[in-house]
């Protein structure tokens, strides 16, 4: 059995939470309309409704736990659990705040790392081309996940629709695009 | 020229233990005007009374200081004794020396001189004071209840068996209410119309009671015993009093498709309609919205039809006039319907369905006979869904609050269900069950062990419909927030508590406050929970907040004691703490500009606009401010408002707010 | 020399905060004697000017409390008085009065210890602040004075 | 009147079927949208899930731009796209310092206030009120609408006004003739995000989807979110694997059904370009009598 002690010490993850957000965690009162309508909520190791519930209770390594868990990483920001709270309490920020944090302290869940990989692909392709070329960002996302075959019968034919292009559109002034991913993730402490 | 007492007491030795009293009473005696002072063990005991009568015929003495205890324990026992002894009992005042002196500071010179400064600051202000005698008001002894459910029915006849008059108005056609309604009561689970049919009629042939269906207030006007009210009664287009409620009007009715309300919808009823077999009065009344006479001028079978020609087509909205004494609102409830909820299918699923059309299912006179059965196609569901809190304790959707009477109503629900079909399946979500009252935490114990309601701890995100079923998403916080999904039959959503639509119109007419839910407000929220902030105006019922019928009948019982301690003298005596608005010889008449800032800040609508006009030629030669003694209560907030200081509050006049200051100050510390 | 003691009034209303001196008192609870409490029916009745007015006569600080909002025994005084207080104080920064002399709270018949705690703060506060001496100065010649000089500019 | 175009990445490439429907729809309107020059990508979900002021900053640069380009409202066909972008001005607009960090970021001064039309909002708005006269044909099919998450959540950029249950694709579509059935699943999430690296979730979700559809009676299902097109179009192998069922109801952008009915040919308005044949929803077509 966990003994209770009171965590909330100055750079709580709790804390850090609220801060970022302006969301006040005891607000929620647990009654898991947010873990019900949850379209992921068959996947999700730890339920939404239980993060909320483990920052309230501050029990030891609630912050690795949630850190590390998939939940962080499957939570796609429908915005179900927010659109139905009665507290009003916004999920998806405090999930895109997870994850940012997850990342910078290298606590990303082994199997969420196809979906990390495929987010940096993306902005790796942005900050390439100012547009995400679809052709890039695939092969790239191919190349670090080493997932070579699939999705790849589906590009012959999405080639031939007219769907995929082989050189990408480049936004003209593409080294604006570059000074502001490196502005912003200097700020942010190194995370794409 | 002032001729001042000074009492100080021991009080045993609480005060002497720390204050020199003697002293006290020697400096006491040196201030300007005191004629006399002494110190005494017990002041308030019976030879110290009788001392200070004494001393006050021997020094014919004008106002007294007694330094004792707090104002709050003994003001009014020295008051008795001022006025016992012949003189006004305003002209006492209490210096504190007790609960702010003695108790909170050590023994030393300081505390003695502490209390020789609020001796001091009390004998200036007692020099300032003048004599002030009891308002009397007279007092009409009649009551006007608003609203005949069970809070009004309850008052009406609780004040009508006292042996007052009693004037009920309802705005529906019949009296009875919400309870009429219901099926069976919780915790006992007896018949609702059993218990309250009789009180129904016993309104309608008590002797002292005028009962007015299908009328609503129009205006208020008055104040405490005096209340001048206009009543609106609805055109019902039925004589009542050619009516003999034989029900052929009806049954010749052609238009039959309109939605009951007292079934909540779950069936039709006709234009011309008894809202139900056993309403009060037992009459009709014409739906004019409906009536395909008034939509398209013709028809009239009811008319031709009807064996004592009571109907009446041209018949008009009535406003008639009364005067009573008090007033007490029993204007009921209104609960949140199925097309509040988004996430529950904007009221478009049939058998969704919230507590009262449950109530009507279940009920023997119901549209099913009692039997519960599914409103879409009538089968009797195998699997239902309850869901507690549907609306209430959700900020999001605006109720913030618990709506009290769900958790048992549910629990409730569930059990009839299950005696009815025993072999089906009851499911109910909810997040916390608060069963707090006489018998019913063990009346939902009852529900989960013997009729095996399966509880569910967890708030349903959603209900759609598949296949002739409702598929209902869940969670079991319980049970590791497992995701649950019942294939249910019907779902019940106990929805929120809400106060009537036009609560609002009508707290402005009688100027009584309301909260933001627009439920009215008691004057305080421990001490004076079934009066209003206006005198003469009480509460009764679920118009406060939710209630169930036991707390509802509680109210409404206190509510008319209330009345009736009003109405127990011919007058009405109130303590002189009132405003005043300054008069003085024309041409002057008064300082009042009549900016009238005063009556905006009246909680208590206690100031009227006064129009001062020549004697003889009646031409207007000022406005200004009156004070309602009736109405006021003394708080003072329009003097402090007042911008060039015409109103002015007695026994707490500027003259002695401001001679206290100057006295605490103007002496050494 | 004997230490500097603050004259501080104490404008009360007679349900809350008053009641809440008395319940210090059955509870003796300890606190400093400086603070003399003047009874109001209600903060609502509190006219700002009764401040000036014990400034003038030689007042170091003044204690204004009441009921807790929404708590107030005739429903809204409470409110006027914090609404009148935030204009008052404004109006007083304004002139370069030193606002820091009058504290405005809320306590409740249930606060005694409360009661105990502000005076004792409020008696410190004063006491670092030293006597007040800002009305003295403006006496009415030197009012007489400026305001020639000023028409005469 | 200048309407600013911001197609955004996806209908350049995967979606451009939406982009050319759309511009023929407009076209036959006598609308015609013009590119926002120099337009970036939005960052899309990426972003957000990565780094909080990149998110913000990516979208707002087209934001500003558009504003240096004069341009007053700007239309959003891409529901994430939309999203992103209202996001970003939610934010830019009622945090005065987010604003200023912003305007540091890009070194360029906007106000953020331009009007973001997501394209429900832009067929109300001028497509709607003309369309009478450009409607030649009816659609004897029925549609269910689906709207998917980022065009009906959160409510702070949200312009339906029902979030469970919006009826405004309904009310665009109203004219064609088309039956629009009721269904459950008009705001369910597709899975969007996931599509690439999570694809059995994403079959999944959208396998629910389709499946509620086709048990709710409807013949083709009607989109508006090129994320939500691609999952319930391209991944129907996938999909076919996760419920075990082999369900061939076509999925076609909005701007696709009402150019039918205006009768604007089916390769102008790309609809040779899907996964899943849309030939019955072409053979539906009845003129309107006149």
């Amino acid at each position: 059995m966990h003994k209770m002690t009171i965590q909330k010490y100055p750079d709580c993850l709790r804390l850090q939470v609220e801060q970022a957000t302006k969301i006040n965690i005891t607000e929620c009162y647990q009654c898991g309309k947010c873990t019900a309508g949850c379209p992921l909520n068959g996947d999700m190791d730890i339920m939404p409704n239980q993060i909320l519930r483990m920052m309230q209770l501050e029990l030891p390594n609630y912050e690795n736990k949630i850190l590390k868990s998939l939940s962080i990483w499957l939570c796609l920001n429908c915005d179900m659990c927010y659109s139905r709270c009665p507290q009003e309490i916004k999920l998806s920020e405090i999930m895109d705040f997870f994850r940012q944090k997850s990342l910078r302290e290298n606590k990303v869940n082994p199997k969420a790392k196809d979906i990390l990989k495929f987010n940096q692909s993306f902005l790796e392709n942005i900050e390439k081309n100012g547009k995400m070329n679809e052709i890039g960002l695939t092969i790239n996302y191919k190349l670090k996940t080493f997932n070579l075959i699939q999705d790849v019968r589906h590009a012959p034919s999405m080639f031939f629709k007219g769907k995929l292009r082989l050189f990408p559109h480049k936004v003209q002034n593409i080294k604006e695009i570059k000074r502001l991913f490196r502005k912003t993730i200097s700020n942010e402490g190194g995370s794409k | 020229m002032a001729r001042i007492g000074v009492f100080i007491c021991h009080c045993g030795e609480n005060i002497s233990a720390t204050v020199n009293v003697t002293q006290v009473a020697e400096a006491a005696s040196k201030l300007p005007g005191v004629t006399y002072a002494t110190d005494y063990k017990y002041m308030c005991s019976d030879p110290g009374q009788t001392m200070i009568i004494e001393a006050i015929k021997e020094h014919k003495l004008t106002g007294i200081v007694v330094g004792s205890c707090s104002p709050r324990m003994h003001e009014a026992t020295f008051r008795k004794v001022a006025e016992k002894a012949g003189i006004n009992s305003y002209l006492c005042e209490i210096a504190n020396l007790r609960e702010q002196v003695s108790w909170v500071h050590p023994k030393s010179d300081a505390t003695t001189q502490k209390a020789i400064d609020i001796v001091r600051t009390l004998v200036q202000k007692v020099k300032q004071d003048s004599p002030l005698y009891p308002i009397k008001v007279p007092v009409t002894k009649t009551a006007l209840i608003i609203g005949g459910g069970i809070a009004g029915i309850q008052a009406a006849l609780d004040i009508a068996n006292a042996g007052h008059q009693v004037i009920i108005i309802e705005k529906s056609p019949s009296i009875g209410g919400h309870m009429s309604q219901l099926s069976e009561t919780f915790p006992t689970l007896d018949c609702s119309q059993c218990i309250l049919t009789p009180r129904m009629v016993e309104v309608a042939q008590h002797p002292n009671i005028t009962l007015h269906t299908f009328a609503e207030v129009e205006s208020i006007s008055g104040f405490v015993g005096n209340f001048d009210v206009n009543i609106k009664l609805k055109a019902r287009s039925v004589d009542l009093s050619k009516c003999t409620g034989c029900g052929t009007c009806w049954q010749k009715c052609p238009s039959k498709k309109i939605p009951d309300e007292f079934n909540e919808g779950l069936s039709d009823r006709t234009a011309i309609y008894t809202p139900f077999p056993q309403a009060v009065p037992n009459k009709p009344v014409i739906d004019r919205a409906n009536c395909i006479w008034f939509l398209k001028g013709k028809c009239g079978l009811c008319k031709k039809n009807c064996p004592t020609g009571a109907i009446d087509y041209e018949m008009q909205d009535e406003i008639i006039n009364i005067k009573v004494g008090a007033i007490v609102t029993a204007t009921g409830f209104d609960i949140k319907h199925t097309d509040f909820f988004p996430e529950y299918g904007y009221g478009q699923y049939r058998n969704v369905i919230d507590g009262l059309q449950f109530e009507r299912l279940a009920s023997a006179s119901g549209p099913t006979g009692g039997e519960i059965r599914r409103p879409s196609d009538g089968k009797i569901p195998e699997k239902i869904v309850f869901i507690a809190c549907a609306g209430s304790r959700d900020k999001a959707k605006g109720i913030e609050y618990c709506s009290k009477i769900c958790c048992m109503y549910t629990a409730k629900h569930a059990m009839l269900y299950k005696h009815k079909k025993p072999e089906g399946k009851a499911y109910v979500f909810y997040m916390d069950i608060r069963a707090a009252g006489k018998n019913y935490d063990e009346f939902v114990r009852r529900a989960i062990e013997k009729d095996e309601v399966l509880y569910i701890r967890g708030r349903v995100s959603r209900i759609y419909e598949k296949n002739d079923k409702l598929i209902v998403k869940g969670i079991d916080t319980l049970l590791n927030a497992q995701p649950i999904e019942i294939e249910a039959d019907m779902v019940v959503l106990a929805t929120a508590v809400v106060a009537n639509k036009d609560a609002e119109l009508l707290a402005q007419k009688m100027h009584i406050s309301y909260d933001k839910h627009h439920f009215f407000s008691e004057a305080h929220p421990k001490l004076r929970p079934v009066e209003t902030n206006t005198a003469g105006i009480m509460l009764a019922g679920a118009c406060q907040t939710a209630k169930d019928i036991p707390d509802t009948v509680s109210q409404a019982s206190a509510a008319a004691s209330k009345v009736l301690g009003l109405f127990s003298s011919d007058e009405m005596t109130r303590e002189p703490i009132v405003a005043v608005v300054n008069r003085m010889a024309p041409p002057q008449f008064t300082t009042c500009t009549g900016c009238l800032l005063c009556m905006e800040v009246c909680p208590y609508n206690a100031i009227e606009r006064e129009e001062i006009r020549d004697r003889r030629t009646g031409d207007l030669i000022k406005v200004a401010a009156k004070v309602n003694a009736g109405l006021c209560q003394g708080c003072g907030t329009c003097v402090a408002f007042c911008r060039n200081k015409s109103i002015d509050l007695q026994g707490f006049s500027n003259q002695q707010m401001l001679s206290e200051v100057i006295a605490l100050l103007n002496q050494p510390f | 020399m004997s230490e500097f003691e603050p004259k501080i009034v104490a404008f009360v209303c007679n349900w809350c905060t008053y009641a809440g001196a008395d319940l210090a008192g059955t509870n003796r609870t300890k606190y400093a004697s400086n603070v003399k409490i003047i009874r109001f029916p209600c903060t609502g009745r509190i006219d700002f000017m009764l401040l000036m007015k014990a400034f003038e006569n030689g007042a170091d600080g003044v204690i204004v409390s009441g009921c807790h909002p929404n708590d107030c025994h005739y429903t809204s005084g409470n409110f006027h008085a914090r609404r009148r207080w935030i204009i008052f104080r404004s109006l007083l920064d304004f002139i370069g009065f030193d606002t820091d002399r009058i504290t405005f709270s809320w306590i409740s018949a249930a606060e005694g210890n409360k009661w105990a705690q502000i005076v004792d703060e409020v008696t410190e506060k004063i006491k670092s602040k030293g006597p007040f001496t800002d009305l003295k100065k403006l006496n009415c010649t030197l009012l007489k004075q400026l305001y020639d000089e000023a028409i005469t500019k | 009147m200048k309407i600013g175009y911001y197609p955004g990445c996806s209908l350049e490439s995967s979606s451009k079927e939406y982009s050319k429907s759309l511009l023929a729809v407009a076209e036959k309107c006598g609308i015609i949208p013009e590119e926002i020059k120099g337009w970036s990508c939005c960052g899309a979900s990426a972003a957000h899930n990565l780094n909080h002021d990149l998110a913000i900053v990516l979208p707002a640069r087209t934001l500003a731009i558009a504003e240096e380009q004069g341009f007053t409202e700007i239309l959003v066909p891409c529901a994430a796209c939309y999203r992103r972008l209202a996001a970003a001005q939610y934010e830019v607009t009622t945090n005065e310092e987010t604003h200023k960090k912003v305007e540091s970021y890009l070194e360029l001064k906007f106000s953020g206030k331009i009007k973001i039309l997501s394209v429900i909002e832009f067929l109300q708005k001028y497509i709607s009120p003309v369309a009478d006269q450009y409607i030649v044909n009816n659609l004897n099919q029925k549609i269910a609408c689906y709207y998917g998450c980022l065009l009906a959540r959160p409510k702070e950029t949200s312009t339906l006004k029902r979030t469970e249950d919006p009826l405004e694709m309904e009310s665009v579509l109203e004219k064609t003739g088309a039956k629009l059935i009721n269904w459950a699943f008009k705001t369910e999430c597709c899975g969007a995000s996931l599509s690439v690296s999570s694809t059995a979730i994403v079959a999944k979700l959208s396998g629910k989807i389709i499946e509620n559809a086709v048990a709710s009676g409807a013949e083709s299902i009607v989109v508006a979110c090129p994320m939500c097109h691609m999952n319930l179009d391209m991944r129907r192998p996938e999909i076919k694997k996760q419920i075990k069922k082999d369900l061939d109801i076509p999925v076609l952008f909005i701007t696709q059904v009402l150019g039918l009915s205006m009768g604007i040919p089916a390769d102008k308005l790309g609809l040779n370009n899907h996964f899943v044949s849309t030939k019955k929803v072409i053979s539906s077509i009845v003129k309107k009598e006149a």
